[in-house]
């Protein structure tokens, strides 16, 4: 069986079929389950205290610092697919290449590293 | 039969979208990602031309050339949202608002 | 019902999903929707890429785009205040100024698409990633480091941006 | 020997041969583009179906093992030895009323089980059963399977924001966080195979495993991909995100019913589909290893069980050390488990991908 462009076509219906049968359990569900929701039952539950306010506040940036990293590197290991799959046909120029690309990276790496971007809390 | 001129039309009125977004939004994060939408529908355009234009001998790397930029534009836009993130937060951190016209710092 | 009928059927579906989607990243009023709209734009963008025959473009459009760049938008939003509010989202005084510049583009883009004839044919090689690679190690090798650099310098800036304290 | 082998055949090919004979069937009286489309519809079908079962299957048989590593019983009252405890399971959970919380958001909340059970489905269209029985051989199919399973954090953080619970946040953001920090070292450890392979199809990546599996020549890579793994479906020791005693159940809390049992299957489809890939490009996929090595010393070894079932049997064997983990190993701080993603997993990937490409280097040198 060749890698064929045609093949995306099974995919396509794979996602059709794949949504339906997400949604099967969904719509059968409501036949047979209760319902009768009552306001203790419908609040937000938080080991029987009562809420304080909404959870849409503002949380720590730490966060926000993995999922920058994150991009970063993420961005990089797509440049690495194409070096690898065409690994076969270079020459040894592109292996310093990469080398050097890699060096980049890594100097990022040991950056973020250095300045606890790395570290929780 | 689907042409070039379709993909070229869509991307088209996905920049207009994008651009009326990115001019006419007060969060600065709703800029942020109308102007992700531009980006895409540039992306769009250069993918397109990597599929319609048949190789001549001015662009001897084959037609994929248009791929190799979608490539980097997307590389460049994840650095940018990542950067301009940042500095919304930031700035939120200071002012307590993503409001474009309450982040006027460098205004006189 | 060929090849291209299907091709047909697919693009139209995705194309009016993504001007759907676009536009529904614009008008939604609240902030957090806006970027689950976007999403989906993302990802619609990819089945279009898939169209195109550049699956290796469509696979990064959903990992860079879906996977990452919108974790980066739901945590800023996460981030910082009203998220929910149903202003959260709002034009600015601008709004009918912005939607003549925007429509006035969008009048000059399509009268100069519809003026040129544009060229027909071309063929996408069936193995793209391998040539991909031999092209961003040998002719495009220098976008290729600049890109590696330019990562490294928006990762160090938005570090040191980002961190508090 | 020859009707021997046309049998050992006709096994291995049975699920073909019978997609065969009903397409044959169709044509007789629908036109042929539609047969296609009937016949696709038909085996994807089967295949999810199929697939479910085994994910009931694998929650029974988790229960039970650990139970036995624990000095358990474990379920065994439904049915003989418990067998229909993921039956009762089912219909308890669709039974049960579906409580969406007054303040959340309700359709993000409502959404987000699609946007993590979809995905989870997505996966298995490009993994490899035998030669033939591939739903769609993609020439990017390992890079297929990272794009779909990145797809999953945008719905961990749907249904903590969608929530409106202060729990299911904090768990949505620790889950994030901790789901794209283990992707990289993941996806590092993929690009070790695919260039061992020259290829991203998965089907070319087991072809390219006929004279030795990878897992020879990849064990950093194997040992770095499993643990990223684990980590990014928050099984144990990595369940940070569902820690019972600082954050409830994480993500999840808020969610009862049929989308509890939506989010469950979602996990377990996504650890199946891990084991099917980390069978598929370190464990020589649908390969029978006595074929294999009956091939390194030129004797001709039947291949003693179908491919699919060569398949099976390891991916289960695979996921069994899932089983063998939790109960086994203590959850790690969360501290721990950022820095295990980025301070040791990414360096080793690292230290692996250049030893390989150097090692590949020169390889090609001495051989040409």
């Amino acid at each position: 069986m060749q890698t064929d462009w045609g093949n995306w076509g099974y995919v396509a219906l794979f996602l059709l079929i794949a949504t339906g049968f997400a949604f099967i359990p969904l719509v059968l569900s409501p036949l047979i389950r209760p319902r009768n929701p009552n306001p203790v039952k419908q609040a937000t539950y938080e080991c029987g205290i009562e809420t304080v306010g909404t959870s849409w506040i503002r949380y720590y940036a730490g966060f926000y610092v993995y999922a920058l990293v994150f991009v970063v590197f993420d961005v990089e290991t797509i440049f690495l697919y194409p070096w690898a799959v065409a690994f076969g046909l270079l020459n040894w120029f592109a292996l310093i290449e990469m080398a050097i690309f890699i060096g980049i990276l890594l100097v990022g790496l040991v950056y973020a590293w250095k300045k606890q971007a790395l570290r929780w809390w | 039969m689907i042409t070039l001129q379709h993909f070229l039309v869509l991307s088209a009125v996905i920049f207009s979208i994008g651009l009326y977004g990115a001019l006419a939004k007060r969060n600065v994060v709703a800029v942020l990602m109308c102007i992700e939408l531009m980006f895409n529908a540039v992306n769009i355009t250069l993918v397109a031309f990597a599929r319609y234009l048949p190789a001549t001998a001015g662009n001897p790397y084959g037609p994929l050339t248009g791929q190799v930029f979608a490539l980097f534009i997307i590389a460049v836009a994840a650095a940018e949202a990542a950067v301009a993130l940042a500095i919304i937060l930031a700035v939120y951190r200071t002012r307590r608002s993503v409001n474009v016209e309450d982040v006027n710092l460098l205004q006189s | 019902m060929n090849a291209d009928s299907y091709v047909a059927i697919a693009f139209w579906i995705l194309a009016i999903g993504m001007v759907l989607a676009a536009y529904a990243v614009v008008a939604l009023p609240r902030i957090i929707h806006s970027a689950l709209a976007l999403v989906l734009f993302f990802f619609q963008i990819a089945g279009l890429y898939v169209l195109l025959r550049a699956e290796f473009i469509a696979a990064v459009q959903v990992i860079i785009y879906v996977g990452a760049v919108t974790v980066l938008f739901l945590f800023a939003i996460m981030l910082t205040n009203r998220s929910y509010a149903p202003d959260s989202n709002p034009a600015n005084r601008q709004w009918i100024a912005a939607g003549v510049v925007s429509l006035g583009l969008l009048g000059t883009l399509l009268a100069t698409l519809g003026r040129q004839t544009w060229p027909t044919g071309g063929q996408v090689p069936a193995n793209a990633t391998v040539l991909l690679g031999q092209l961003m190690l040998g002719p495009f090798i220098l976008p290729f480091e600049i890109a590696a650099i330019l990562l490294l310098v928006a990762m160090v800036g938005a570090i040191v941006i980002a961190r508090e304290s | 020997m020859d009707a021997l082998n046309a049998v050992s055949n006709f096994i291995s090919n049975v699920l073909p041969i019978l997609r065969d004979l009903l397409a044959g069937l169709l044509n007789n009286f629908l036109p042929g583009w539609l047969t296609e489309i009937v016949m696709s519809i038909v085996s994807i079908s089967v295949f999810l179906a199929f697939a479910t079962i085994v994910v009931m299957s694998l929650t029974l048989v988790e229960r039970r093992v650990i139970a036995f590593m624990q000095n358990r019983l474990g379920p065994n009252r439904v049915g003989p030895q418990g067998v229909l405890q993921p039956v009762a399971d089912v219909i308890k959970l669709f039974a049960k009323e579906d409580i969406i919380p007054a303040n959340a958001d309700p359709w993000v909340y409502r959404l987000a089980t699609t946007v993590m059970v979809i995905p989870a489905l997505l996966i298995y269209a490009v993994i490899p059963w035998s030669q033939n029985m591939v739903i769609a051989n993609l020439s990017i199919g390992i890079l297929y399977f990272v794009a779909i399973s990145s797809v999953s954090v945008v719905g961990l953080l749907m249904a903590g924001w969608g929530s409106n619970n202060k729990f299911a946040l904090l768990g949505a953001m620790r889950a994030a966080a901790q789901v794209i920090s283990y992707e990289i070292p993941l996806v590092f450890s993929i690009i070790g195979v695919a260039m061992l392979a020259g290829s991203l199809s998965t089907v070319d990546i087991v072809n390219a495993q006929r004279v030795l599996w990878f897992i020879v020549l990849q064990p950093v890579a194997f040992f770095v991909f499993f643990t990223a793994a684990t980590a990014e479906l928050n099984r144990t020791p990595f369940d940070l995100m569902e820690a019972e005693s600082e954050i409830v159940a994480g993500y999840h809390v808020e969610y009862s019913g049929v989308r509890f049992a939506l989010f469950f299957l979602a996990e377990y489809l996504n650890g199946f589909a891990v084991a099917a890939l980390a069978t598929t490009m370190f464990f020589g996929g649908w390969l029978s290893p006595v074929e294999t090595i009956g091939n390194w010393f030129g004797w001709n070894l039947p291949p003693l069980l179908p491919p699919y079932a060569w398949f099976f049997l390891k991916t289960y064997l695979l996921f069994f050390i899932l089983y063998w983990l939790r109960g086994t190993l203590p959850r790690v701080r969360i501290d721990q488990l950022m820095g295990l993603a980025w301070k040791v997993l990414l360096p080793l990937a690292l230290a692996n991908l250049a030893l390989t490409s150097i090692g590949l280097y020169l390889y090609r040198v001495i051989t040409t």
